[in-house]
């Protein structure tokens, strides 16, 4: 009967390990410098074409390099050469970019390096040449091609042949890259492209090397060879990351340069200190808000955002932390995120949608003109089939300017009705403006001064628009009330509450919304495929230009590319054309731009193919202990400036984290004393 | 002392004309005598009744309506998350609206979940269970076969996958887990058919002349019919668990939707709000806390007093 | 007892055959070949990429040759590679096993040793006031929503009194911390049902003949209880915990979510999330052939402990 | 139903009632990997007998010797293996499905067990009535009347019509299936052990029943039981089974009076007599009494039998007639 | 002859749903060293429970023993400790149940669950146990002995069970056996083997047997002495010559004359008529009156007492000395 005594002590022996701080998550790290961060999903992987997502991009940036990079420290963003040897040569057409390229960096060492026994590589030109061709191999499910499509020579050729070919053939020249040696690369460009050096500090540009891909092969995505300050050591999926210090990193140094503002807040203490400055990187996967704010609290992570629900915890107002932050010296961070939150409308579709009676004329004739091709062909079924349509859309086309107009008032009037100041203060705490246009405040081409004539919340005037759009109180011509479907993009308890209250919004001008919940894989499958209706989305600027999101309502650009309103309209896209080509560093150039924009701003605000809904503010909190740290939108390799105070950190997680023990004695007391009722009645009845 | 037969009338004195007590009035007399029962019955009951008048529409209609407030500066602001308090005895979610009358409402969607479901469940595992037990054989080989290997198959992605088929929504959750719950009454319903087949009153009814589904649906049938009932009860509650559960994974109720997992779902992050936001989530899980065991209770009972096990 | 076991085992063919043929059925129904195709190539695949990737993937191939090349893969554990993180699934089940295993394998043991000791204790004050209120009180357990003992669990005892962490994972020894809380959870949430079966079983076997000819024989309340009984309700539990085995590799599906245990439960919901059907699909049959197979050794320990089994 | 009325006009009046010919009923033992058949539970193994109308025949024997299962044969409860089943001159097996039912108007059978044989969420009126509601398309109200008829016949109050079994005891619930078995106005009827179940008391009372029953409708009787005192009261002759097969049958005074076959007589040496005067000092039969599944070889009581020579080890002893009317299956028939 | 066993106004109630079974009402009795007596009652009449309670196995709750006092060797059995009781049980009282099928553990070597009674009364190692367990095997007739040590349960026939039943009860050599219905559940031969093997065991072992039955015949084998049982009652006790002799009460003389008797065959077999009485309700007065024949006002309202009518013959019934002569056969 004494069998299960062990298992009583092992009990009390847990509640005294609760005592001793089981709370915290971590192991002992004896002295090094780590830091400790935490991601909200599982990466997708650390293969460099893939990077299109924030977080994959944020992890990739720090084991693998591209060729330019953003000053650390500088603002306005400016771009500073990483594998480059110095800023490019640029030819006067601004066709012909001349790259030297760092001569001694190597790849980090990895059994792939199979002639060298694992040790790395020297980094050379024709890497750069074979990881473009790489983005440029539709079998490798290249995310990020968009960035060179059209504009490279030749590199849309590769692309093309890449989809026949089993397997792809990178011996094939692309006429528009070449290394003229070694350390020189020469990339020949179509067009001007003016934003070719932000792209060439986006990951999907960064160096990889061609014996990783051939040893692992899909594998490469498990292990990231890299030139980077990091590598990565560990990845528990699901669980988290470690990242550790690449000890063949090449000589990189802290920034000396800095404002007054940097050096009071203590950025330039460790200038010209070698790089990367941490040992370490723990990254912990931790898909809720929650646990990773309390983790926060406890001093196990040491940056984090403000989940809405704790902004009371976190701030008293909106610019200054609460006493309680005062207290554990945290340190805010305040800025404006570039991005903007929006519903789309699409504009395919017949209820809310629009047709530019040029771009129906344009499809016409295109679809008689595949008719006669069908017909030559011999395939009669299919010509009848196309201009049958045609037929439909030639009858459409006189009715398409009355239909077009009242469909923009009523979505003139939904984004009349959209109640952004209720939004902020419900779901953003306060810490977001109503957007105006498409491009956000405080980027290029922003224009402090347009004001957005259907950015105002008013229901009187949403519904005399929805009226004159022939919907009298949400009422059809048919007698129906309108009916609206809204795609969720997940099924995230914000996203379901945004989405109802969306319908909440729609409901005060008799418009009634039904919420589709999807997942985020089937959100985008019905972005693809044209089939949603209405749904909320948000963009975040990939860099500093406004072509990133003027593209978002270039017709060619429509779904499955970027587009995804499908808006078209012919006066918008030659103003994007002319746009596109012009460069922020050419102050002549510049102007131009910007007043281009505000044609183009106007256009789109006007057509409403979006409610521009918000624009945030990014509040970012650290810990007194975590070092030179500093926000930047754009930059993705900023691990190698971080750096801890890791004695510091111990001590304060210590002091935070301390167990109230009593309920577990009485919970203990009360199975004990069970327990002793338990032996008693056996005691009892073996007498 | 030879009596003739035909007149003598043993022992029955006493119950000449005392109405007859089927089991079912038996079971009932004996559920009666126990009062934890009869009260959970009537909470059911009551839930039922809000249920109902929830869903005609005459009850906690105001479940979607927003509600405001009005600060000191006379500013008028949604009345986002507002304590409980006597206008919203149970405080206001995050677009104000009452949380007393969405709760209310929750009952309605479970019941419909419930009801859908149990339709679904209990017809096919007492058809496919009558004829296994009773046919055996080749037939109970089919849907041995079938009732194994879908048991076999992890019970939640079985879910997954038909949500996905049928699309999402309450009603083809409650569909869907009707399509795979059966499995466990079937079972039952075999043995029971496997049991009762081999009794006397079996072999009577066939030496009578009565074919195989006048013996299997007015003979047997009503002896297992005490199974469907407690399996009923449970299967309410395991609806009302469910719905929550495929809620929360995203399969369950619609963002507009006031079910009771939506509720505990989203309650989550409100929980760690500062100040906390307690009184959806401990509502909601009153609510179904409460109903769950009524029906535990009642089934307990209706175990106890139907079993004819327990009543020999 | 080897054909015994044979025999078994034979039983297994028709129910794998059934479940991959469900798993096929399920998931060619659920998604077209074109759907995966455009899922696996991203947003701007051509149509010429998605016939490539049909041909290439068999999709292109009748139904039936399509079954018995899904079927060989199935058997030969060949899941391909996720549609979504492009990882291969056999690498992503093997390190979601020892996650769910290290959490659901203690905490299923320790419940049942609980529940059994509860079961024994109950039994031993069997009609008492102790023992009605422990029938009441697993009720009540078994009526509280399993998301509300998580929510409040991690509240309570993680974010509030702060005796364990809130979410995270070790590889290691230093895992048990991890998963005290979300094993305690567990066992809080199952206890009710638990000790509620396991105290009718044992309370049956007191029932029995058998335990009436041992106290004739002067044998102890103890010896009975601990050496008579508990051996004949072997039979019982065995049943039960067979049936729950294979489910533990699949962790709980909520608490691996909550808790941040990267296993084979979260790793199902985040499927679900993306619509990975290949691993849906993975984890879907994986599951199914545990079933079986944890049944078939379910089987082999009845014939270990009850001697009568061998022989029927 | 007509095939049976025509025949019934055609039958003669010595023909028995009921000739069953060579009856055999085999359970098929499947063991192995898969399951095969590796043999047979010769239940009833090459069993012939008659009942003539109006005629009550015992048959006795052990537990398992095949005795409900030959019943259940007749009626086809149970697919015989072969053999012929004249019921009438009509051969039963021969049936089909939908005529096997009405014949089973002409043949009821009551059951040992009065708590399983009554179903027990229905009616007295529904159990009684359901062969009627089956067999004759009559208004409700005059198949309440012939309910009514009948519980009084069995000596139930009518008042009873709405109870429930439960609410009986057992020998009231024995009667109940009594009036159900008489509700179709059968010519035989097969009573399963009806009394080994009931207490002493009641005993007495539903044999004393049947005994009436019998007199008032000139039924024939198959009364199976395992008491020989029982079947001595009420049988005309008696037959004696022993693992299948029927090892003696005679008339019920030659029976008991001169049993032949040594199983016969050792079954009534083993009677506990309520008299302790003849208290009887013979040894009883030794040995257990073998499985079905594992029959010995030759005579099948030879393991236990005292007067046992070499043939009875290996061949089956054939059935000797030792007066009219006095068959045994012995090899050396006690005389 | 020495008394043994003396039972005195024993009376053991059930609870049920608030209703009081009256199971066994005041039941006195004694048994002699070495004597078989036979308790013969139908069903529900409080044979079982009389048993049961004497060794003190009444599941409580519901059963509870009111009253009364069960003198064994001297010592109120009721009034013991538990775990005296427990050294009692099995070693000087054992008992025999109806159902030889369920009574032995099905997971446990038959054997093993002989020996144990041996281990747990007489202290001996379990190899010692095990010797004597093989030994009473043999004694109770089972073949091959050592061989069947080994078996479980479910290999062995009925006959076979109850005979190690029986070896189970007697290898501590108890002074009192209680047999409830042995033989109920055999078939007639191998129920004449058991009664026969148990009178050779009484023989040899010189035990007293309490025979609980309801068969009459099988007392008349059996038992020296004779007490019947109605409703919860005992109504008459006599020697068994005695007792069948010239029965006294009514309802002994009923049951007697309602049994077919094998080579006796009558036109009609005497009725009783009536059921027997729910023990949720006996009727008032005497439990028999209802359906007695003879029954009088005074039986409708009174309960007899047990009354010495000849030497060693007691009866309960008011009307004895009318109706003692004639017995209807």
């Amino acid at each position: 009967m004494r069998k299960e005594f062990p298992s009583l002590v092992a009990v009390f022996l847990l509640c005294i390990c609760g005592c001793a701080g089981m709370a915290n998550p971590y192991a002992s790290e004896e002295g090094l410098v780590v830091l400790h961060y935490s991601i909200g999903q599982d990466p997708k992987g650390f293969d460099p074409v893939r990077a299109s997502d924030t977080l994959s991009s944020g992890l990739i940036g720090q084991i693998y390099e591209p060729l330019y990079q953003y000053a650390y420290l500088k603002r306005p963003y400016t771009i500073e050469p990483c594998l480059a040897d110095g800023m490019p040569e640029i030819s006067e057409d601004k066709c012909l970019y001349i790259i030297r390229i760092k001569k001694g960096v190597f790849f980090q060492d990895d059994p792939c390096f199979v002639a060298t026994n694992g040790k790395g590589r020297e980094l050379t030109a024709e890497d750069f040449i074979y990881s473009f061709k790489r983005l440029a191999d539709t079998k490798n499910d290249p995310e990020g091609y968009w960035i060179f499509q059209g504009y490279i020579k030749g590199i849309d050729e590769f692309y093309e042949a890449s989809q026949s070919e089993s397997p792809t053939d990178y011996s094939k020249e692309i006429e528009g890259l070449k290394a003229l040696d070694r350390y020189t690369l020469r990339i020949e460009l179509n067009k001007p492209y003016p934003r070719l050096l932000w792209v060439l500090t986006m990951p999907y540009t960064a160096a990889v090397p061609h014996e990783a891909v051939e040893y692992y092969g899909e594998e490469v995505l498990n292990h990231p060879v890299g030139t980077g300050p990091f590598r990565l050591a560990r990845w528990d999926h699901w669980h988290r990351i470690i990242l550790e210090r690449n000890p063949t990193f090449r000589e990189e140094f802290y920034p000396s340069e800095g404002t007054a503002e940097d050096r009071e807040q203590g950025l330039l203490r460790d200038a010209g200190k070698r790089l990367p400055l941490a040992d370490r990187v723990v990254l912990t996967i931790i898909k809720q808000e929650q646990p990773a704010w309390l983790y926060f609290l406890s001093g196990y992570l040491d940056v984090s955002g403000i989940p809405k629900d704790n902004w009371n915890t976190a701030m008293s107002s909106l610019t200054t932390l609460s006493p309680q932050m005062e207290a554990k010296r945290i340190t805010l961070w305040r800025e404006r995120s570039f991005s903007v939150y929006y519903v789309a409308f699409n504009m395919n579709d017949s209820l809310i949608g629009m047709k530019h009676p040029e771009v129906c004329k344009r499809e016409i004739e295109e679809k008689r003109k595949s008719a006669e091709e069908a017909r030559e062909k011999g395939d009669s079924k299919e010509a009848e089939r196309l201009d049958k349509e045609a037929d439909e859309l030639e009858k459409e086309l006189p009715y398409l300017p009355q239909k077009n107009e009242k469909r923009r008032k009523l979505r003139q009037a939904m984004s009349l009705a959209y109640n952004r100041p209720q939004r902020i203060e419900i779901f953003a705490n306060g810490r977001a403006e109503p957007a105006q246009g498409p491009i956000p405040p405080g980027f290029n081409g922003y224009d402090p001064n347009f004001k957005n004539p259907y950015s105002e919340y008013d229901i009187e005037r949403a519904k005399l628009l929805l009226a004159e759009a022939g919907y009298p109180e949400g009422i059809g011509e048919d007698g129906k009330r309108l009916e609206l479907s809204f795609e969720t993009t997940g099924a995230s308890t914000t996203v379901l509450q945004s989405a109802d209250f969306f319908r909440q919004e729609m409901r005060k001008i008799g418009i009634v919304i039904n919420i589709v919940q999807n997942t985020w894989t089937e959100f985008q499958e019905k972005l693809r495929t044209n089939r949603a209706q209405t749904y909320a989305l948000g963009w975040i600027a990939d860099y500093p230009d406004p072509e990133n999101f003027l593209q978002l309502f270039y017709g060619p650009n429509k779904s499955p590319n970027p587009n995804n309103a499908n808006y078209e309209n012919p006066e918008y896209d030659r103003l994007y054309e002319e746009m596109a080509a012009l460069s922020d560093f050419d102050p002549q150039e510049a102007k131009r731009k910007y007043e281009l924009c505000r044609k183009m701003e106007h256009i789109v605000t006007e057509d409403c193919p979006w409610i521009f809904g918000l624009t945030y503010w990014s509040y970012t909190l650290n810990h007194c202990w975590l070092k030179n740290y500093k926000p930047h939108p754009f930059a993705y390799n900023t691990y190698k400036y971080h750096s801890v105070d890791p004695e510091l950190r111990l001590r304060l997680s210590q002091e935070w984290n301390r167990p109230t023990m009593f309920p577990a004695y009485i919970i203990l007391g009360v199975i004990l004393s069970l327990a002793g009722l338990f032996f008693y009645k056996l005691k009892k009845q073996s007498e | 002392m030879n009596m003739e037969p035909g007149l003598q009338n043993p022992t029955m004195e006493t119950s000449q004309e005392q109405p007859a007590r089927s089991l079912w009035s038996d079971a009932l007399h004996r559920l009666k005598k126990n009062r934890l029962a009869v009260f959970s019955f009537f909470i059911i009951l009551i839930y039922l009744i809000v249920a109902v008048l929830c869903g005609a529409g005459l009850l906690a209609t105001n479940y979607d309506e927003q509600s405001y407030k009005i600060d000191e500066k006379g500013n008028i602001s949604l009345n986002s998350y507002s304590p409980p308090s006597f206008k919203n005895p149970l405080g206001t979610d995050i677009q104000g609206r009452d949380v007393l009358s969405r709760v209310l409402q929750g009952s309605w969607i479970s019941l419909r979940v419930a009801l859908t479901m149990s339709a679904i469940y209990i017809f096919i595992a007492v058809l496919l269970g009558a004829f296994a037990g009773y046919f055996g054989g080749f037939i109970d080989d089919i849907i041995q076969w079938l009732y194994q290997t879908l048991a076999s198959i992890p019970g939640l992605l079985m879910l997954i996958a038909l949500t996905f088929v049928l699309g999402k929504g309450l009603t083809n959750v409650a569909v869907a887990l009707g399509l795979v719950g059966w499995v466990g009454l079937c079972r039952l319903m075999r043995a029971e058919y496997l049991k009762h087949k081999a009794r006397d009153y079996v072999l009577a009814a066939k030496a009578q002349g009565a074919g195989p589904f006048r013996i299997m649906f007015k003979h047997i049938f009503p002896n297992t019919f005490h199974i469907v009932i407690i399996s009923f009860s449970l299967g309410f509650v395991h609806a009302i668990m469910g719905e929550v559960v495929l809620t929360f994974v995203g399969l369950g109720a619609k963002a507009h939707e006031p079910s009771w997992g939506r509720i505990i779902s989203e309650a989550r992050a409100e929980l760690a709000r500062e100040p906390a936001v307690w009184w959806p989530l401990l509502s909601a899980t009153v609510a179904m806390f409460i109903v769950c065991l009524a029906f535990n209770i009642l089934g307990d009972a209706l175990r106890d007093s139907l079993d004819p096990k327990l009543k020999e | 007892m080897s054909a015994y076991i044979i025999r078994r085992l034979l039983y297994l063919v028709p129910t794998v055959l059934g479940v991959c043929l469900i798993t096929f059925l399920l998931f060619n129904v659920v998604t077209t070949g074109e759907a995966i195709a455009k899922q696996r190539l991203g947003q701007h695949a051509t149509q010429e990429q998605i016939e490539s990737y049909l041909k290439t993937h068999g999709y292109d191939k009748p139904l039936l040759i399509r079954f018995f090349i899904n079927l060989k893969d199935l058997l030969t554990f060949n899941f391909g590679r996720s549609e979504v993180t492009h990882q291969k699934i056999t690498t992503m089940l093997w390190n979601g096993m020892w996650p769910s295993l290290s959490l659901m394998v203690p905490a299923f043991f320790f419940t049942l040793f609980v529940a059994i000791s509860i079961a024994l204790f109950t039994a031993l004050y069997r009609n008492t006031f102790l023992d009605r209120s422990t029938v009441v009180l697993c009720i009540i357990g078994m009526s509280v929503p399993f998301l509300a003992y998580i929510i409040l669990g991690q509240y309570i005892l993680g974010y509030k009194l702060k005796y364990f962490p809130v979410t995270g994972y070790e590889w290691g020894l230093g895992v048990f911390k991890f998963l005290i809380l979300p094993g305690l959870i567990y066992t809080a949430a199952s206890l009710g049902s638990d000790v509620r079966f396991y105290r009718t079983v044992v309370l049956d076997e007191i029932n029995q003949d058998y335990v009436r000819t041992a106290r004739a024989k002067g044998l102890s309340p103890n010896t009975i209880l601990f050496k008579h009984i508990l051996k004949n309700a072997m039979i019982p539990i065995i049943t039960r915990v067979v049936v729950a085995l294979p489910f533990l590799y699949m962790g709980s599906l909520l608490l691996e979510d909550f808790y941040g245990i990267p296993g084979l439960g979260a790793m199902a919901l985040n499927a679900i999330d993306g619509n990975d059907f290949a691993v849906i699909k993975a984890i879907t049959f994986i599951g199914a052939i545990l079933y079986v197979l944890a049944n078939l050794a379910g089987d082999i320990l009845y014939a270990l402990v009850d001697p009568r089994v061998e022989f029927k | 139903m007509n095939f049976l009325e025509e025949k019934d006009a055609l039958c003669k009046k010595e023909e028995p009632l009921l000739e069953v010919v060579n009856l055999k009923t085999y359970f098929p033992i499947k063991s192995g990997v898969f399951r095969r058949t590796v043999g047979y539970l010769k239940a009833v193994d090459d069993v012939s007998f008659t009942i003539a109308a109006g005629e009550t025949l015992g048959l006795v024997g052990e537990s398992g010797c095949g005795k409900s299962t030959t019943a259940r044969s007749i009626l086809r409860l149970v697919e015989p293996t072969d053999g012929k089943i004249f019921f009438k001159g009509t051969d039963v097996r021969a049936l089909k499905e939908s005529q096997l039912r009405s014949l089973r108007r002409h043949m009821q059978i009551i059951f040992q067990d009065p708590y399983s044989s009554l179903n027990p969420r229905m009616t007295v009126a529904s159990i009684v009535g359901e062969g009627l509601r089956i067999h004759e398309k009559l208004p409700w109200r005059e198949i309440r009347e012939r309910i009514a008829f009948l519980l009084d016949e069995v000596g139930l109050s009518p008042h009873h019509i709405n109870r429930y079994p439960h609410e009986f005891s057992g020998g009231q619930r024995q009667r109940i299936g009594i009036a159900r078995a008489l509700a179709l106005n059968p010519s035989l009827l097969i009573c399963d052990e009806p009394v080994s179940a009931l207490d002493v008391s009641i005993r007495a009372q539903i044999i004393n029943l049947l005994t009436d029953l019998k007199e008032r409708h000139n039924f024939a009787y198959l009364f199976i039981s395992h008491d020989l005192s029982v079947v001595e009261h009420i049988a005309d002759r008696v037959a004696v089974m022993y693992l299948g097969k029927i090892v003696e049958i005679a008339s019920s005074t030659e029976l008991y009076n001169h049993p032949s076959h040594p199983y016969t007589v050792s079954l009534l040496d083993a009677i506990p007599l309520p008299d302790p005067k003849r208290r009887r000092n013979v040894t009883p039969l030794k040995g257990q009494v073998p499985t079905l599944a594992h029959l010995p070889s030759g005579c099948r009581f030879h393991p236990r039998c005292e007067r046992k020579r070499p043939i009875c080890e290996t061949h089956q002893p054939p059935l000797t007639e030792v007066s009219p009317s006095h068959s045994v299956l012995c090899h050396s028939p006690i005389s | 002859m020495e008394v043994l066993l003396c039972v005195s106004d024993l009376a053991t109630y059930f609870e049920t749903e608030g209703k009081t079974v009256c199971a066994v009402d005041g039941v006195s009795f004694e048994i002699k060293r070495g004597e078989t007596l036979g308790l013969v009652g139908e069903s529900g009449c409080g044979k079982s429970v009389t048993a049961l309670s004497i060794i003190r196995l009444i599941p409580t709750p519901p059963g509870k023993i009111v009253r009364g006092s069960v003198l064994f060797d001297g010592e109120d059995l009721l009034k013991l400790k538990e775990s005296a009781m427990r050294r009692i049980r099995g070693n000087k009282i054992s008992i025999i149940f109806q159902e030889p099928m369920t009574s032995l553990n099905p997971v446990f070597r038959v054997g093993h669950q002989i020996a144990e009674a041996a281990v747990l009364h007489r202290k001996i190692s379990w190899n010692e146990a095990k010797e004597l367990t093989v030994e009473m095997l043999a004694r109770v007739e089972i073949p091959a002995p050592k061989e069947r040590y080994y078996d479980y349960p479910h290999q062995m026939s009925g006959g076979m069970k109850q005979r190690a039943i029986i070896a189970m009860a007697l290898i501590c050599n108890p002074s009192l056996l209680i047999a409830d219905e042995p033989t109920t559940a055999l078939d007639v031969t191998i129920g004449a083997q058991i009664l026969r093997l148990l009178r050779d065991l009484q023989s040899q072992l010189k035990m007293a047997i309490l025979f609980i039955t309801h068969d009459l015949g099988v007392v008349a084998e059996m038992a020296h002495r004779v007490a019947v049982m109605y409703a919860g009652k005992i109504v008459e006790t006599a020697d068994t010559l005695t007792l069948f002799e010239r029965p006294l009460h009514p309802y002994t003389r009923a049951l007697l004359a309602s049994v077919p008797h094998l080579g006796k065959k009558t036109k009609r077999l005497f009725v009783i008529p009536g059921e027997v009485p729910d023990p949720l309700r006996f009727p008032s007065g005497c439990r028999f009156h209802p359906r007695c024949s003879s029954a009088s006002d005074i039986c409708r309202s009174r309960l007899p007492e047990l009354r010495q009518y000849e030497d060693s013959h007691y009866v309960s019934c008011f009307n004895i000395s009318s109706e003692a002569k004639e017995i209807p056969r």
